[in-house]
């Protein structure tokens, strides 16, 4: 591993400048006397398209520390927020901002898959810990995995493999997929494909668009003469709501079923309307999850913001429930890696959509409940996947 | 490649480039005429969109939202044209194309403040909420074909305009040649106001015609504020004529390139432009050229 | 354009002595701000090699920033800067050169479209295509900081300090070749250019050629900032190519005034100054960018160097 | 020999001829005018010759080389310099800046384009002897945009001068100057007659008749009558179809 070093692998003459003197030391170890308070800092979208999904993550691991006594390891927390925007451009500035400006000892964040990038190589270079209470970019707990870094959302490729893996359980032998071109889709397409593949199925065609166009009217028009049983798909936001209309405009909606990656109708069931009833999606969350954790997170949830929990809010409350049993472990010190890691690692989480463990590169092990546009709300109607592990590829832990 | 999949890819090929028509158009008789390049005029696009999504949000019809667009940037227009622009025809490029960046800022950050940073869709007219199939399998919405119906007479009335009436012709001068306004004796000052507010218009009745198809969301007006550059470049720089072909083909090449050689498609129309620039470097439908 | 006299050198060499110093006193945090207006200013200075010296405003210029800071991702990882940069430069300057080529069929306005499509072009290149690994960006590794055949290792916590004086160096480096140039007869051409073209070709002077040499070393200029960019980050993202980027570094270079050579690097320390001093008051950075933009342009049109006349 | 040549030079601009078959030849040593009424056809003459406009077809050579499809600064380094109808000048620059740019284009290989200006002697001293011959040595520390509309008349002529041409092609070259001026500018077009080929195209009737060696008449773009100005003088033709309404 290579992080903490100036030039990774370059095996001459090492030529140390006794700089330690010179440079101020902004990032000394912090004094972690027993009750000084604990900067946590919450980097997520507050403005910007995400501001939504931002604000009800935050609201969650507020509501997790205020069940703790707004401690955790013994230590009172103090929140620090930093608005992202969700912009990759900033990012590097933002994290710069918040680890040495605000210098926070650990890092919740974010929505972004690019944004949460930077926070993924802060954490690798400075050993910062680092939970991902949203973003699903593989990356982070594949080939980017670290101790210090965990994740209790997903990646993009579980929802889309507890998909395809439906799909297949009910005799679909061909299917197409159809998605944005970049990361999030492609990673989610590998999991439909997987998925339909372990059950006798088939992606015959993958139909991509750049990301974030809107123009999905030359890729549907190639549907009807693919010969498909079903069309899997990965949009979000604004474009999963248009791209559902518009399945439905172009006549395919009876033709051809439409299903894919939760996040097709997560949070965008109103707008879709009458185009989205009967989609079929699969996610790690769902309506109508009927278990005592679930009930009390979602009205505590409710008493605290007069807004209903959605999977982001779960994310997030499950993020500061993981934070606070590493810190516990360690008595508050965000700095001792290894025994943070091992305690995170071996957590339980009693989370609102079912418990879960980590899986070694640090995701979260979970079911992915398959789950259909109903009036409005995405009614869990039965399990895709029993607890399915990332594959976690590429994946060495230092 | 099959046939009807082809025609059906054409017809998006062509609505697309009919709805790039009313953006470019008012794009290249601005620069023609003023010498100016707005780097807003993306931005103009969109807030015809939201204009469509505020109208029809308060429950009016999508129709209401079309006049109102066009009304609306109009006034806009020459409000600007009136308190910025016209102080800028002199200065250098650097500060116009900073001042129309500018513009794009704040109009962004307005829609912010105003409106949130939301997707939002808009909902197609009830009247026009139906599909008609095209091909077999495939089917059309009706609101798509009347985007395309309101573009066609949009243009046909703009070349009625233009080539029929007085203020119609002397903008047609001005653009080709703004040397000419003076020695007509034209009242420049009423030819800018004019033109401005027309491409203002055209610009956000673009956005509003566009908003049941595309949604609308922040920053969708940078990507047409582009592909209007390429069409401008391609067509000739002050031809509406120019921009008609150009939008034309640029939307076809665009929508078969993505249909058909989806790899290289988002790099096919600059490949176009570099082509034409090079072997036609004032654009393929510029006069004297 | 004007370059500063031997007082403004002077004065100039008492900044860069300052900022040397910075570390004595500034945390780590600072120093990192005043890297990346360090870079900044090297990316605004090859901009106004080609606005301010050859007028040519151009708004694809970020993409030679991006390819120069995406040249560390491409290059197989752990190489010597001394190999890095130069590949840098090369490849933002081989990419310019094809640019240019094209945009430089045209001129004023109808070249800034052009350029600013043909920017685009390569914007979706690195967005959209594996080349690139995607819309998110990728880590890279940092290549090795290698003289002379020693390997310079610094502990983390002082590399803010060793990046500052790197691009320190850079900075210096690129002014000094910039105010030399302008005392060439190539240098005299480009202003020349920039005054009357047409009057420059009748005199017998191959304007195109001049003007694609301008180009494209603006563009390796522009790649070393951005191989600088990624040197710090030790992460590159297709924003780095994006338009809005390159028309930051025109607002640079009109906050610092056009007629001077120093004045993007004044610029860029006014606009990374701003940017940070609006995060303390308020979220809405677009908002204070484009107010700043309005009253540059409507109040102070030779930017903050036009204050002391 | 003749240092330029044209050979049924023609050029069209959609439906109209501005230029139709124009042969003509300049010779070191000698003062050709091309006089005309307006739109006859001369300043296109001249963007042919410099090579701002391409010929419809017809020839142009210099000295022993075609140069027909040459570009503008490659006719300009072969030893063609010109001064432009309208003031055409770097107007923020100082008058000797204009002139030594003009210089410097003389020796703008690309092997020197990294030399140092103010060390190259040379184009610093002849932008000096071309400001010297036209008389604004006095005036070179000043900006070019200052000066007086007849100097910058003279500067456009001293421009052209410090390229070291061997064929001056001067469009109008007192337009717009008083009588006193005009003097000036004239006793200097005769002095550059002696060691340049200059062409001169000019409304001043008698300024031409007093330099010119030879005098070219053009109406609608053809060459009316060609001779010494003493023939021209005398042409019944020129009379009629031009001196008569000038009168």
């Amino acid at each position: 591993m290579t992080r903490n070093s100036f030039t990774p692998g370059v095996p001459r003459r090492a030529l140390a400048l006794p700089l330690a003197g010179i440079a101020a030391g902004a990032l000394a170890s912090p004094a972690i006397a027993q009750g000084a308070p604990l900067r946590l800092g919450l980097m997520l979208p507050f403005s910007g398209t995400f501001a939504s999904l931002g604000e009800n993550i935050a609201q969650a691991v507020e509501l997790h520390l205020n069940e703790r006594g707004g401690r955790m390891g013994g230590r009172p927390v103090q929140v620090i927020r930093l608005d992202d925007e969700s912009n990759p451009a900033n990012a590097v500035a933002n994290v710069n901002r918040l680890l040495g400006r605000d210098r926070v000892e650990a890092v919740i964040g974010t929505v972004h898959s690019g944004v949460v990038m930077a926070l993924v190589q802060a954490s690798r270079e400075r050993g910062v810990p680092l939970i991902i209470p949203n973003a699903g970019n593989a990356a982070a707990t594949r080939e980017l995995c670290a101790p210090t870094i965990f994740r209790t959302s997903f990646t993009n490729w579980q929802p889309a493999y507890g998909m395809g893996l439906a799909l297949g359980r009910q005799g679909v032998k061909r299917a197409a997929w159809i998605t944005w071109d970049y990361a999030a889709g492609n990673e989610a397409g590998e999991g439909f494909r997987d998925g339909l593949r372990a059950s006798g199925g088939e992606v015959v065609r993958e139909l991509k668009l750049p990301f974030p166009e809107t123009n999905f009217q030359p890729l549907l028009a190639q549907i009807p003469g693919l010969n498909v049983e079903a069309v899997g798909s990965f949009f979000a936001g604004g474009g999963a709501v248009q791209f559902v209309r518009e399945y439905a405009a172009a006549g395919l909606r009876d033709r051809v079923p439409l299903c894919g990656s939760g996040f097709l109708t997560e949070g965008t069931l109103a707008a879709q309307g009458a185009a989205a009833e009967g989609i079929r999606t699969a996610l790690h969350y769902g309506d109508g999850l009927d278990t005592p954790k679930n009930r009390a997170f979602r009205s505590g949830f409710r008493e605290r913001t007069n807004r209903d929990a959605d999977v982001y809010a779960v994310q997030g409350y499950d993020a500061a429930q993981l934070l606070g049993i590493g810190l516990d472990a360690t008595r508050g010190d965000p700095t001792a890696e290894q025994p943070l890691a091992r305690a995170m690692r071996a957590a339980r989480i009693d989370s609102p959509r079912g418990a879960f463990t980590l899986s070694p590169s640090h995701n979260p092990v979970q079911t992915i409940y398959l789950r259909e546009a109903r009036g409005g709300l995405n009614q869990v109607i039965g399990v895709a996947a029993e607890a399915l592990a990332d594959p976690g590829t590429g994946c060495r832990m230092a | 490649m099959d046939f009807p999949g082809l025609a059906a890819q054409l017809l998006n090929g062509v609505q697309h480039g009919l709805l790039l028509f009313l953006i470019s158009s008012g794009l290249t008789l601005i620069f023609g005429v003023m010498g100016v390049i707005n780097l807003a005029h993306g931005s103009l696009f969109m807030l015809g969109a939201y204009l469509a999504f505020v109208v029809t949000g308060m429950g009016a019809p999508l129709w209401l939202a079309l006049p109102a667009a066009m009304l609306g940037g109009a006034l806009l227009g020459a409000v600007l044209e009136r308190g910025l622009f016209r102080r800028f025809y002199t200065r250098d490029h650097l500060d116009q194309v900073l001042l129309t960046f500018a513009l794009i800022l704040l109009f962004e950050e307005a829609r912010s403040l105003l409106l949130g940073n939301d997707f939002h869709s808009v909902p197609v007219p009830a009247l026009l909420d139906f599909s008609i199939p095209v091909t077999e399998g495939f089917a059309y919405s009706a609101y798509r074909f009347a985007v395309l119906a309101v573009c066609i007479l949009v243009a046909g009335l703009m070349f009625l305009g233009l080539e029929r009436t007085r203020l119609g012709s002397a903008v047609r001068a001005a653009a080709e040649k703004p040397e000419m306004v003076q020695l007509l004796g034209l009242d420049a000052r009423r030819i800018h106001l004019v033109v401005f507010a027309l491409g203002t218009a055209l610009a956000m009745l673009a956005g509003a015609l566009a908003a049941p198809l595309l949604s609308v969301y922040p920053n969708m007006g940078d990507g047409f504020l582009i592909i209007s550059f390429v069409v401008v470049v391609v067509g000739g720089v002050g031809s509406v004529a120019g921009a008609f072909w150009g939008a034309l083909l640029i939307g076809l090449v665009d929508t078969l390139g993505k249909a058909y050689l989806p790899e290289v498609a988002g790099l096919s129309i600059y490949v176009l432009m570099a082509g034409v620039l090079l072997w036609r470097p004032a654009g393929l439908f510029a006069r004297g050229a | 354009m004007i370059v500063a006299g031997r007082r403004g050198h002077l004065l100039m060499a008492l900044a860069a002595v300052a900022i040397a110093c910075l570390p004595l006193v500034a945390s780590n945090y600072h120093l990192q701000l005043a890297s990346t207006a360090l870079v900044a200013a090297i990316f605004a200075l090859s901009l106004q090699l080609l606005v301010g010296a050859g007028g040519m405003v151009s708004l694809g210029h970020a993409a030679f920033f991006g390819i120069g800071a995406y040249a560390v991702h491409l290059l197989p990882p752990g190489l010597s800067v001394l190999l890095t940069l130069p590949a840098a430069a090369g490849l933002a300057g081989a990419a310019a050169l094809l640019v240019g080529a094209m945009a430089l069929r045209t001129r004023g306005f109808f070249f800034l479209m052009t350029t600013l499509a043909f920017g685009q072009m390569l914007f979706f290149v690195f967005h959209d295509t594996p080349l690139g690994g995607g819309k998110d960006g990728v880590f890279v590794t940092r290549p090795a900081l290698e003289l002379l055949g020693f390997v310079i290792d610094v502990p983390r916590r002082d590399r803010p300090a060793m990046l500052l004086w790197l691009n320190l160096g850079l900075l210096v480096a690129v002014y000094a070749l910039l105010a030399a140039l302008m005392g060439t007869l190539f240098g005299h051409a480009l202003r020349g250019i920039r005054a009357n073209e047409d009057r420059m070709r009748a005199l017998g002077y191959d304007t195109g050629r001049i003007k694609l040499v301008a180009f494209v070393l603006a563009g390796a200029l522009a790649g070393i900032a951005g191989h600088a960019q990624a040197m710090a980050d030790a992460f590159v993202n297709p924003e780095m190519l994006a338009w809005h980027h390159g028309a930051e570094a025109l607002l640079m270079i009109l906050l610092g005034g056009l007629g001077a050579l120093h004045g993007p690097i004044l610029g860029a320390f006014a606009f990374v100054g701003l940017g940070e001093a609006s995060t303390l008051i308020t979220e809405r950075q677009r908002l204070v960018e484009g107010l700043v933009i309005l009253a540059v342009v409507l109040a102070l049109p030779r930017g903050l160097a036009g204050l002391g006349r | 020999m003749n240092a330029l040549e044209a050979e049924g030079l023609t050029r069209r601009f959609g439906g109209l001829t501005a230029v139709a078959d124009v042969s003509l030849s300049l010779a070191l040593g000698e003062l050709h005018a091309v006089i005309g009424p307006n739109g006859a056809g001369k300043s296109t003459l001249v963007n042919l010759l410099a090579g701002e406009l391409r010929p419809s077809a017809g020839r142009i050579r210099l000295g022993a080389e075609d140069i027909t499809a040459w570009p503008v600064f490659r006719r300009a380094r072969a030893g063609i310099g010109r001064s432009f109808q309208r003031t055409n000048l770097l107007r923020e620059a100082t008058v000797f800046e204009n002139a030594r740019l003009a210089a410097q284009a003389a020796v703008f290989a690309p092997r020197r384009w990294l030399r140092a200006a103010a060390r190259d002697a040379e184009p610093i001293e002849r932008a000096g002897l071309a400001l010297d011959r036209v008389g604004l040595a006095a005036r070179a520390a000043l900006p070019a945009g200052s000066l007086s509309h007849g100097e910058m008349r003279l500067l456009e002529i001293a421009m052209a001068l410090a390229t070291r041409p061997a064929v001056l092609l001067l469009d109008e070259p007192l337009a717009g100057l008083g009588p006193e001026e005009g003097e000036r500018v004239a006793a200097l077009l005769r002095g550059l007659a002696r060691d340049h080929a200059v062409l001169l195209v000019e409304h001043d009737m008698d300024v031409v008749f007093a330099v010119a060696d030879v005098l070219t008449v053009m109406v609608d773009g053809r060459v009316l009558e060609r001779g010494p100005p003493s023939a021209i003088r005398a042409s019944a033709a020129v009379r009629d179809a031009y001196l008569g309404h000038a009168a």
